[in-house]
């Protein structure tokens, strides 16, 4: 595995060696080496094993890794405004780690079931998530915004790690069905310091059932750098839990969906868990409440600009003459098209109604909530007929 | 009708489960060759098989964690928690997940989770071996509580908080485990009492006294010597923790006036100021007093030696009673 | 005398104890650069290092944990939570640790530490952002819980809270971070009011109105508005959650009456139920109605376009008022 | 580090390797070796490199160690058999760990501090701990036995793995001090499955604090064997936080010691965590409460009879000629001194009084506390005069 590797690594010191002169074991490194198929500069660097995982991608379906990049590169700067606008509450952005979502939301198969973060929007739109749907619970409309069991992808977690164990548990029970399919869980480079994607590394080794953890180490948690969480790569931490691990270049669509593919097929024969750590990086704030000048520095920013998941893709197509006028055309189209919907689908979106508070509390009767959404439906008529009627 | 201890019927019981539901998995840390540290799962590994009754790691956020995974896969789990006082590294995953994923989705993923613990005083334990946290879980909008005070419902209620689509914690009461009683393993599942229904246990006109769970045997032992001092003390055992059956407590207090509750878990926030708050709006004006409470003190659980202090008991119960008839009592002649 | 808002009166108070004594410690996700979310922490590591205010890994239950060693260690841990649904995956350490070890240790290892939790709704937040888990820890013997409503007293008791020999959960109202207020940064701190100690932030004559928190404002805002309709409010801000200070309480109910307390945690085993049922036993013979609770429902926080349907508001409070004082209100004409 | 790796591990199946053909990064196995200096028939091993740290240990202070283990076996001898008579409620054996606890503890400096669990009873009994204390807890008489400042080791803690956090914030406060001790965690291989024992390396890691973990890995968390935790070396899990790891003989107390001075070493010189797997065996029940025939082979156990550490250490003094007559006798009086003394004072331990339940809730006067008090004494004053008073 001689891929290039990223030079620069803002995030992550070196581990420090301990004292000379103990010979006690240290900490060895794995998944040291870097996959990586396109060279930031786009091109395509071929490698024996992984190519071979990528080798069915023809030349459309580049296209359309392109496209599904510079659609949900869309979304989220139409999210973005529309909550500039003051039409959402609140938006987590996911600019510059398009590659990694597109390239693992495209290895998955129908049947296999994600358990993302509140950033993988580009995963749910792979999973046929329509975009209003993504920002539904963003507008404060509803907790969620579309039904799991449609598109075989939870709802995104808040709680940081939380789902690791959710898709560990989705694995057992896979495993338990004797199925084929796969669970996936997507979390950040901060959520590795929770006791529960640590839990969740244990279960999945001691079960040896079919999941997969994909770390996007987008080199930041809000404000921390991720040497915070870890002097080490982030990969190396699956190997102590016995779980096999991955780095992938998290700009490099090709590369994450090779990797992505390697560890899902991994699981569907039965090898149990593997961990993938995609590396890319947080081009925008946390959210759109967050200002990342506080913290950081804009030289960083330009660094991975340079690196940019799209325009790498892009120089490639070009090269390879795929970038026809057509093509531009076709993706900006379809990108005008899914913002513009977008955009009405947030606008006219029918506000809840007030006793919407009490359903699904539980999913039969409870003498509680009934009491209780009694007591506040008559309180709100005994507004009926006074001034204040116009206000419900 | 079979004789059978507390810890068997709940065995008998999760068999019932196990063989009705294919659904149904049992998962815990030394549930399978030990059959859990009271054995109430003793056997059922072994018929069932390590597939459905499954000894997991040491980490209990990732039992009620992976159990959620389970639940959106379609299934059961039945996850046991060895002791009150280790269910608090998994309170993350109850309360902001199996609590709260029903009302997230807008209840398209149900999580049918059943979170069995042991639970209580009484037994001469370590620290953290005999807590009562139920509060913090009646407090915990979205899940079903439910506690078992005698072999028959744990046998009948089991089943129930299994079937049911709602999480459910349901907390045994581990001093009784040894406890006999006749259970019916015939009776029909769906005729029996709701799992959301109080049962008055000892019928009584003067005082209305109310528990759950290990207390329900010493109410009645202090009912019957409340009884023979002329005191007629109606025993409700609450069953449901979460909703409870105010109406059940309602229509006793309306009858007596007066009300006593009793638990182990401390005083200040426990179940007995829901009850008392809720009872005395309900029923303000057939109140004779003030509710009663006789609790577990203000203070962490108290080692083995002091526990008896700690717990109500009988005494201390009838000297609530006392209070709540406006008779002689230990604070009579103090304000406040 | 400055005016401040909430969040720069607790920066000042934060500074304060880092100044006073050099084994106040700092720590939590977030605090450093970023001066928090909130931007409470604003400034303090950039003047007291990286050793002081220290970044801290993702993860809540080591925050706490860690915390716990460097106490042992003779330090005051000052620890943020982030946000209040935040806190649960350090609930064991809370809860088994914080709360019991100066019981376990018979009074030599001491926990002088302060977790700050933003918390309450009415921000907009997504879920998790807006909860109000404050009995989860009323409930917790071992633990002290104040909560702020101005800031002075967030000033105040802030230090107080780090002073303090006892672990001290400081929750602030999240959603009155940018109110001003004036605030004396020479007072003496030891001549301020106690921390245990509640305050009649508005006195009235006809009905007590009980509260803290994000709904002192509220409240003050609903007594003005009951004036005007000739009832007279008096407001009453417990600031201490554990204990709270029954006495202040009492001494007001024993004058109006009646009591109406509300919050915006869910109403079961809400700390609304614990002021009810102490009220209720210390001075049901003045008691005119039964305490009346508004609060949040029985529901996971709901997400931000129904919020304000959840949250008590000034016309819910009212409406309270009017139940206290058996006047025409939402419930007229209905039993229990 | 070529020392002899014992050859059976009944608890640990071997990490089976990923599917062939996939070159992904595979886990690595460090501390592999397991560090000896004595092998199980007492044979003096000697390795260039361990030798060096307990080459100051002398014949005497050999027979000591000795010593120490033969006491610490008679205390917990005699404690399990105060339990089956009634005298404590409970009692937790460590019978088979003696080594790993006494060349663990003896290698403590006083300033050092120690976080335990409820099964290191020989380790407290090197931080000075008398004996009766020990037992106090497990008698009901107290929550814990000791003053944790007096001797620098907390009380017992029972939540699994929690001490791991305590451990470390006390190493943080060290570092902040400038000071060179250390602050050390003890657990078990089922701990290492807990959420908290991988925070705490993270938090050990990322801020390279004095503290080192010794996990003795006993084969069993009640019932569970090791291998339901982890299918690969517990000490393989520290190098995946940055943390070196040893793996060392857990019945050999030379090379407990040796490996717990190198960390200890190495952490007193700035040089950050260190994670000690010590292999070791819980020869008895889980507690006394507990029936191992339900759930572990006969047969296991007799294997590691024949690998017990204080027979081990006898053999080499026995060829090293140390095991006089004076020696055996002396050691022997000892313990029964020790355990004699313990059983006095168990035996004539008061018990304590009612209202002590009300004092340490709160260092400082507390309303709820006062008033449950007085209520609370008041109703025992109740009794007074009547038939009961006799039973206050
Ligand atoms: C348990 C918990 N603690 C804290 C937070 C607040 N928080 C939200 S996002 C975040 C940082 C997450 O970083 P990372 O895991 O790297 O994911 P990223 O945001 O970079 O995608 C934090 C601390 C939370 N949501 N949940
Ligand atoms: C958080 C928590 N969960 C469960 C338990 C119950 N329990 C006590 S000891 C034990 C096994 C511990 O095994 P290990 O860590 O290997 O230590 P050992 O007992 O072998 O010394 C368990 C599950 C507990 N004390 N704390
Ligand atoms: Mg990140
Ligand atoms: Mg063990």
């Amino acid at each position: 595995m001689r891929s290039t590797v990223l030079t620069d690594e803002p995030g992550q010191d070196a581990y420090k060696a301990p004292n000379p002169g103990i010979s006690a074991a240290s900490p060895r490194r794995t998944g040291g080496d870097l996959v990586q198929l396109i060279s930031p500069e786009g091109e395509r660097i071929s490698h024996p094993e992984f190519d071979l995982w990528v080798s069915d991608v023809t030349d459309e379906q580049l296209c359309s890794l392109y496209e599904d990049m510079m659609v949900i590169r869309r979304i989220d700067a139409e999210a973005t405004a529309l909550q500039r606008q003051g039409e959402l509450a609140l938006w987590p952005p996911l600019l510059g780690q398009e590659a990694s979502q597109i390239g693992a939301g495209r290895a998955l198969r129908d049947d296999d079931f994600v358990f993302p973060s509140y950033r993988d929007n580009g995963v749910a739109y792979c999973r046929g998530v329509e975009p209003t749907d993504l920002v539904r619970a963003w507008r404060g409309n509803a907790s969620s915004g579309w039904d799991p069991y449609r598109h075989n992808i939870a709802t995104q977690q808040i709680i940081i790690g939380s789902q690791s164990l959710h898709a560990t548990g989705y694995a057992m029970g896979i495993q338990h069905d004797g199925a084929d399919s796969v669970a996936v869980a997507l979390f950040g480079d901060g959520a590795t310091s929770e006791g529960d994607v640590n839990e969740a590394m244990v279960f999945a080794a001691s079960f040896q059932v079919p999941v997969v953890f994909i770390c996007q180490n987008n080199h930041w948690a809000i404000s921390e750098p991720v040497r915070i969480q870890s002097h080490i790569q982030i990969a190396d931490r699956a190997s102590g839990f016995g779980i096999p691990s991955m780095r992938v270049d998290g700009n490099d669509v090709l590369a994450v969906l090779a990797v992505t593919r390697i560890a899902l097929d991994r699981a569907r024969k039965g090898g149990g868990p593997t961990f993938i750590e995609a590396v890319t990086y947080r081009m925008g704030p946390h959210t759109t409440a967050d200002d990342p000048t506080r913290y950081r520095d804009a030289n960083e920013l330009e660094d991975w600009a340079a690196k940019d998941p799209i325009a790498r893709l892009k120089a490639l197509l070009r090269t390879k003459g795929l970038l026809t006028e057509e093509v531009e055309a076709k993706t900006q189209a379809k990108a005008d098209e899914v913002a513009r919907n977008l955009r009405a689908g947030v606008i006219n979106m029918p506000d809840p109604a007030p006793l919407d508070l009490f359903k699904h509390v539980y999913s039969t009767p409870n003498s509680w909530i009934e009491r209780q959404k009694d007591h506040y439906s008559r309180y709100l008529e005994s507004f009926s007929g006074s001034t204040q009627e116009g206000a419900l | 009708m079979s004789k059978l201890t507390f810890a068997r019927a709940i065995n008998a019981g999760l068999r019932k489960s196990l063989e009705n539901d294919p659904k149904v998995v049992l998962m815990g840390e030394d549930i399978g060759a030990l059959g859990g540290v009271f054995r109430v799962t003793d056997g059922l590994q072994k018929d069932f098989g390590k597939h459905r009754v499954v000894d997991t790691p040491l980490a209990e956020s990732a039992i009620i964690g992976t159990a959620v995974g389970l639940a959106y896969r379609g299934y059961r789990p039945v996850c046991e928690i060895q002791f009150d006082g280790f269910i608090y590294p998994a309170f993350d995953q109850i309360v902001s997940q199996v609590a709260k994923m029903h009302y997230r989705t807008q209840g398209r993923v149900k999580m049918p989770i059943t979170i069995r613990v042991p639970f209580g005083g009484g037994i001469g334990s370590p620290e953290h071996h005999s807590e009562s946290p139920e509060a913090y879980f009646t407090h915990t909008s979205g899940l079903r509580v439910i506690s078992v005070s005698n072999p028959q419902d744990a046998y009948t209620m089991i089943q129930q908080a299994i079937a049911s689509d709602d999480p459910v914690l349901y907390f045994e009461p581990k001093r009784r485990y040894h406890d006999k009683g006749e259970v019916d393993e015939t009776a029909d599942l769906s005729t029996a009492l709701s799992m959301e229904k109080a049962r008055v246990v000892t019928p009584g006109s003067d005082v209305t006294l109310v528990t759950y769970g290990p207390l329900v045997k010493t109410a009645n032992d202090a009912a019957m010597a409340a009884a023979d001092e002329g005191v007629s003390v109606e025993v409700i055992d609450l069953r449901s923790l979460a909703p409870i059956d105010f109406q059940a407590v309602e229509a006793s207090v309306r009858k007596t006036g007066r009300l006593v509750i009793t638990h182990e878990a401390a005083q200040s926030g426990g179940l007995g100021a829901e009850i008392a708050a809720s009872i005395t709006e309900r029923c303000f004006n057939y109140l004779e007093s003030a509710p009663v409470r006789i609790t577990g003190f203000d203070i962490p659980y108290p080692y083995s030696k002091l526990e008896m202090h700690h717990l109500p008991d009988l005494d201390r119960i009838l000297d609530g009673v006392d209070r709540a008839l406006g008779r002689g009592n230990s604070l009579s002649g103090l304000e406040g």
